[in-house]
């Protein structure tokens, strides 16, 4: 089916996020690059979490699953080891993807799992009103911290990158172009691809004029994405807020390419059949 | 031997160290037992450490088909001085010991037990430096004991060690050898059996025989993460990934575990998962996910002695509570309990079918009695089942679909709606935790509480309450065995029906008016059918595995039946049949006394 | 007004859209009612999304005291068309509806209902550039039509926003002053309440009634990760962390938050942790570690409509299931349920008590109705209550130490053992999860399934089970409200007692025989008293808020108490109290009919 | 008290890991860096999960809690807010802390949370009898990767560095005055430690011969921990199995000094009082 539809990712629901919040941002970039990637949209599964940003599912025209706060990760996984023919993609917040379900990106990323993460990093717990989240800066006043918070933000670029990340990259929904590039380029990467998606919160955390002030494109730089301690470095830059890839390396097999070599390219969403007769007798012998 | 004896049949046990080896001497004889065309159940006495302690097999084996552990133990091969303490009083007369002098000392022993004497380590040591081949000495003494031909346990010494150098087979092999004939110059056998060489019989555990049935029924998405005693279905399921094709995710915890289990079936899968109850308390939110979105999963939960860490390698049947309340809210699952391995093959195509034709989560219980720690024999698998794949449809009603949105949660007069797979055209969905429409829309942000929604919120929520009703129809009631009318009826499910079922037999013998109720399929359960048939129960007692009477307290519940009378057993070991025997003697001695 | 009139009460509802600032405009009028000497009970209406959408705010206040959200709506003030249109319907005739006509158009209204039309917009405008105080003017508006002294709505502007500079304050009050002004030259007050001035009632949701009881009940460590509708906790916590040394541990998930809680009673402190459903299903794994080691610990669930994620700003009794089925195998819990603030405030303390004293963990069921969304008056609290902490010792009886080792799980006639706290000297023990003797060393690994050692394992599981024997007797049995010997009797739990109890009244006063059972502690039950008292009741009907009617199931299963009529709300809405009593009504005739 | 008994950590119960396991080394070591911190036995709490590796209370004097499968972390962290004169040791496996319980270090390791973590890292799970566990190699075959392991292993050092880390060691049980050494600085240090101790299995993945073979000290080479940049190049060598102390640096205030400054050393666990009912009235007031 050719895409006959100019616009094919976009939905009729209309997002309820406030007026402002940066998840739109993120919604336009995604069905932007979505469309580029040439992807039909039956072809694309969104998976989520639960919060703000986690209702974006809900406003893409793609298969969906919304599912538990911290999980997407997982959930996109097991899709993908069952139809690695689909293009899998996780969206969610702060608080699910660097908080709750942290365990799971680590693992993911260094499994190299065959899916794109886009985390909308607000700094903030949306949905619940405004709480402390990992990446939420010392001395931030929250509903939880309204002393000022005393916990060290998490930096989960240089995490992921110690944890084996293959793809590693920051962007800003203030540059929704380059949030759009960012996206294009993690769903042509082999492997896992984390994109730490700046998404302001105008309405418990709004940083959009911080964020705008210091924010720089590491590609304008002459910045190159290969070398895995200068990206430690740059990923743990003071002189501002560097977006753009930080880390890209294509000679890692992901883990799906990996997995074929065990099963046999025999997935298991086509995979529903019974044993035949001799398999099935061969296996009971083994009991014997 | 006790009034138990037959010479159709045979209980044996090893004991030793962990590390000895002695599980693969156990299965050995139970291969040797199975080959000779006996039916076999075993019993692994393990511990939560990896070298040391104390670790036993017991092995009962008979012509006929078997259920249970049987009564005592015929012969008891002690490898240490520990072994023979912890179990010589079990010993049946007219059966044997078979020791090394120079390790155990023989004490209090029945005089109507044999002692047979043999130099286990000396022979073994003929052969190796240290003396790890005694437990194949004894193997062979054994073989002698009871009469079976030798060649039987060469071949399976063989198939054990093929893998590994030659000589570690030949040198195995003399070593049984040598105990055979040691014990063949100092008696007769002691059993008197028609070995069947002709006819050799498979024997598997629940674990292994509920991985078969799955990956038959069309299952080639597995997940795991280690936990006794579920960990031997990933180990099949990982041995066996390359012949068949399956997909072995290993996550990184339970939660990654049900999570990709879930979307592994989402993508359309036949997807299953396995723990033990630690760990399903972890899956237990991701479970309300999967009825939620209706995404058809099977949860196998193999039970150990809780709480807790509790007895990681004993067992217990006290995980039905948490199946009952498993999450916040309500929402449907089915809780299955084969009873034995054979059963558990033919309930994983089952559930499959349930959960894809009802698209709601189904629960198999297994134990460790017969899970990791029990084989049984399983013989004339058939592997013609259907695959049910419920409403799934890979084009759309025109009713269904706008063109590229799907009416994926249908009101329908079944209360079941089509379902779609991604990459399935017309047919996008988005399955949601949130409450939602019939076409995946949220009930729960801009629609929550309006008056309009209200009714729609509660129909999606009786539309998955009520498919309950529909599963209903498809359990099974309680098997009944023994006379109908019965003075005393016990009441019990899944592997305690075996023990059970043995129990019976000698009763019957001794003319007590017993019958029992063994229940399999747990929940939903069949109230008034369930009430009806217990209704012709005598005096009724609960037999099962855990402190609090679980399923009798699920039987008040559901179907408003009271049981008084109970044998709980709650140390972590499995039910031997004499137990529940004891049991019931001494409650008809109550009932006479009262009567 | 309707039947139910009296100048004693009013009910009034605000609705807009989320962000319009409804719900401090509610809470504003409920401290004006509060401090003009009435009791309030309040209603939350809000929607998971942050900005727009419908959100209501709902206050019952009186006179006398009130539980439940009272009858209809005598006042509503819509300030969106979709308010009205959600709304009017309520409205009591002898009500008004406070309206901007540029906003809202009025239809279908009872001409029994006033309409007092004001220009809110056009006055906010007057105050600030977009028209944001439109709620206030509407606030001062109200305050005119019910006859309130506008002094006590400045105030609480005042009190509301002394934290922002002056002009906020001010400008609002001139706002809402003129929306007064507006409304007393359109109509004298349309109700003549005498308000009491020098009564100023505190109110609170329970969600903070039960964190300020825990703080005075000495817990100085809270653990969350945040939940609807069991945020609020937090927050206060973390408010009052500075002023009253609280330490607030906000964990990366659930299960951390669990397992710190744990780790700090273990280390001696009164610790707490609250979360809703979702939440606690990852929490359970650890509750079982608590009750196996026997770590006191106090746990909320502030219960939400699921299952999964449900409607995560709506409310639900579904979680009780859950918490019978609390991780793997069998060990004690207890589960109380508050029916109200109030309570909430003194179950606290006794949650507490009741943890140290037995060592084993608390359950603590809020819902939504009452939790987050429902202020209700608390006055006359007492802050004096015992602080028990049960056998916690800080030197060891000289039978319980070897002078370094404690004999920390010792079996005692009450099967408490004493306890001690890191740091105490000649008192060390490891606390463990595997199952283990008196001295705490495992009975798993070298010592498993041998039979020296299975009546120590079976008697340790005892002693943790056998302390529900005790703590029932400290259960309170239901209250019973209305006549004894009642035609209908209606049996409830929790929140939606509140409901019930002024239903009830209103019964009363049409001449129903009926009367009530609510039941604030749930597990465990003393069965045989209850079915004792139930014995007494009428035709029962069973009132809660969840679909398969889990504390009715669970009366049947411990009691054996069997109800065959059921009220059962489930979509996301409390109850309100005309419900049950056309439900009663309803009952009624169908009893009449039969007989 | 004065320490009268010469090996005041001894315990009178024997362990019973398989006969040379490393587990006896990590358990000697870290006795003797107990007897060297000068603490007093009562004064120490030794958490674990479960797993071979941690048994280890059951075979040490000190108060113990030996918990659940991954989670000694947040009980540690409990202890330690509740009262923080107690010195609180985490004593786990890989598969306990690397694995499912990963996040709970990490998030730790952010906080700077003053607790002490000793990972038994024997690339197995031990206690299930030998299945894959995240720091196993690729190619390695276990019960659950008989075919190799197609996974690429975790890298926990540099992942912890990323997300904050302050304190980063490894050492090997092959190597005792060096283990001991390495707990003893840990012990010292200002907040969170990560001490991944190599501890061979010797059942189901005995990596002695090579590990001695491979392995060489940091401080021999005269590798100075206090530079992040070069610590994340040390943890990534390939020229063998470095051990030593890779990160420390103690600028950071741990997570209970920044707590004191809220709760003004008012610690939980000698709080258990009520309220003055003048605070009491207060807060009634403030709901008013
Ligand atoms: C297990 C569980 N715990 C807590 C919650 C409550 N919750 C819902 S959304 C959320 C956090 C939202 O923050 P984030 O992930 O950063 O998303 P945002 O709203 O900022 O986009 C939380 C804690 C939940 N739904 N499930
Ligand atoms: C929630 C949960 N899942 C799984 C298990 C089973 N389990 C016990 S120990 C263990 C892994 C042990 O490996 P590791 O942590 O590396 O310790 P080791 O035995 O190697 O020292 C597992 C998976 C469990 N106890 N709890
Ligand atoms: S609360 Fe914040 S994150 Fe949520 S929709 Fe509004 S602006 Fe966006
Ligand atoms: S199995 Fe391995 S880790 Fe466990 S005790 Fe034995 S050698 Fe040590
Ligand atoms: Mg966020
Ligand atoms: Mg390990």
């Amino acid at each position: 089916m050719p895409l006959l539809n100019p616009k094919p990712f976009e939905s009729d629901t209309r997002a309820d996020w406030c007026p402002g919040c940066g998840d739109f941002g993120v919604l336009a970039a995604l069905k932007d690059a979505l469309q580029k990637s040439g992807r039909q949209p039956h072809e694309v599964v969104v998976v989520s979490g639960i919060g703000c940003s986690s209702n974006l599912p809900g406003y893409i025209r793609t298969y969906g699953f919304h599912g538990l706060h911290g999980r997407p990760v997982p959930v996109a996984v097991g899709i993908k080891n069952a139809n690695p023919k689909l293009l899998v993609i996780a969206t969610a917040g702060d608080g699910d993807e660097y908080g709750i379900g942290f365990n799971h990106v680590v693992h993911a990323a260094r499994r190299n799992d065959d899916i794109k993460l886009i985390v909308m990093n607000n700094e903030i717990y949306g949905l619940t009103t405004g709480q402390l989240s990992p990446t939420s800066k010392l001395g931030q006043k929250t509903k939880t911290s309204p002393d000022g918070s005393i916990i060290y933000p998490l930096k989960p670029l240089p995490t992921i990158l110690g944890a084996g990340g293959t793809f590693i990259a920051r962007t800003f929904s203030g540059d929704p172009k380059h949030m759009s590039w960012v996206i294009q380029e993690a769903i042509k990467h082999r492997g896992f691809a984390l994109v730490d998606a700046i998404s302001p919160c105008v309405t418990w955390h709004n940083i959009y004029d911080e964020v705008k002030k210091l924010f720089y494109r590491l590609e304008d730089r002459g910045y190159k994405p290969d070398d895995e301690n200068e990206a430690y470095k740059a990923m743990n830059a003071q002189d501002g807020i560097p977006i753009g890839i930080f880390y890209r390396r294509e000679d890692k097999q992901s883990f799906q390419e990996r997995l074929a070599e065990i099963n046999g390219g025999r997935w298991a969403a086509d995979n529903v059949k019974s044993l035949g007769s001799e398999i099935a007798q061969s296996l009971v012998q083994e009991m014997l | 031997m006790s009034e138990k004896d037959s010479d159709a049949e045979i209980t044996l046990r090893l004991g030793a160290a962990a590390g000895d080896g002695i599980q693969s001497a156990g299965e050995m004889i139970m291969k040797v037992l199975s080959r000779s065309g006996m039916h076999v159940t075993t019993y692994n006495g393990n511990q939560s450490l990896i070298r040391g302690g104390h670790v036993w097999f017991h092995v009962h084996a008979s012509t006929k088909k078997i259920y249970s552990l049987g009564y005592g133990i015929d012969f008891l091969i002690p490898l240490t001085q520990l072994s023979y303490d912890q179990h010589f009083e079990k010993l049946n007369q007219g059966g044997a010991v078979i020791y090394d002098p120079v390790a155990v000392k023989i004490h209090d022993l029945d005089p109507k037990v044999m002692q047979i004497s043999v130099p286990l380590a000396d022979i073994a040591l003929k052969y190796d430096k240290r003396p790890i081949m005694k437990n194949t000495v004894a193997l062979g003494s054994l073989c002698a004991a009871i009469g079976v031909d030798i060649n039987v346990l060469s071949k399976a010494i063989q198939d054990q060690f093929g893998r590994k150098e030659p000589a570690v087979a030949e040198n195995n092999i003399k070593a049984a050898m040598d105990g055979y004939e040691m014990v063949k110059k100092q008696t007769r056998p002691l059993k008197n059996i028609q070995y069947n060489y002709s006819v050799r019989r498979p024997a598997m555990t629940a674990d292994y025989a509920l991985a078969l049935g799955a990956v038959a029924a069309g299952c080639r998405f597995y997940a795991a993460y280690p936990m006794s005693p579920a960990s031997p279905i990933v180990h099949w399921m990982a041995s066996h990934a390359k012949k068949l094709g399956i997909t072995v995710f290993l996550g990184e915890d339970e939660i990654s575990v049900m999570n990709a289990t879930i979307g592994a079936s989402y993508a359309g899968a036949r997807a299953m998962c396995a723990t033990s109850g630690g760990g399903f308390a972890l899956m237990q939110e991701a479970i309300g996910e999967a009825a939620m979105t209706e995404t058809p999963v099977v949860v196998v939960d193999v039970m150990r002695a809780g709480p807790s860490t509790g007895l990681p390698t004993k067992t217990s049947q006290g995980d039905l509570n948490m199946m009952l309340g498993i999450s916040q809210d309500d929402f449907p699952r089915v809780i299955l309990a084969p009873r034995n391995p054979e059963e558990s093959f033919y309930t994983a195509p089952r559930a499959f079918n349930l959960a894809e034709r009802y698209q709601v989560p189904v629960i198999i219980l297994l134990d460790f009695a017969i899970g990791d720690g029990g084989y049984s024999t399983v013989d004339n698998l058939n592997f013609a089942f259907e695959i049910d794949r419920g409403k799934l449809l890979s084009t759309p009603p025109p009713a269904y679909t706008n063109g590229y949105w799907f009416k994926r949660f249908a009101i329908t007069d079944d209360n079941i709606s089509p379902r779609s797979i991604p990459g399935t055209p017309d047919m996008m969905f988005v399955a949601k935790t949130d409450e939602h429409d019939e076409w995946g829309h949220d009930l729960s942000d801009v629609l929550a509480g309006l008056k309009e929604y209200l009714p729609i919120r509660r129909r999606m929520h009786e539309k998955r309450m009520k498919k309950l009703e529909e599963i209903k129809k498809e359990m099974k009631l309680p098997e009944i065995y023994g006379p109908s009318g019965a003075d005393i009826s016990i009441i019990t499910w899944g592997s305690s029906s075996n023990a059970v079922r043995e129990a019976l037999h000698e009763l019957h013998k001794k003319g007590v008016s017993v019958n029992s109720f063994e229940f399999s399929d747990i929940y939903p359960m069949q109230e008034d059918e369930v009430r009806k048939i217990l209704s012709t129960a005598g005096i009724m007692v609960d037999v099962e595995v855990n402190y609090s009477a679980q399923f009798a307290k699920l039987l008040k519940r559901e179907a408003g039946v009271e049981i008084n009378n109970f044998f709980l057993k709650y140390d972590g070991e499995p039910i031997y049949p004499e137990e529940v025997e004891k049991h019931i003697l001494a409650t008809r001695k109550e009932v006479h006394a009262i009567a």
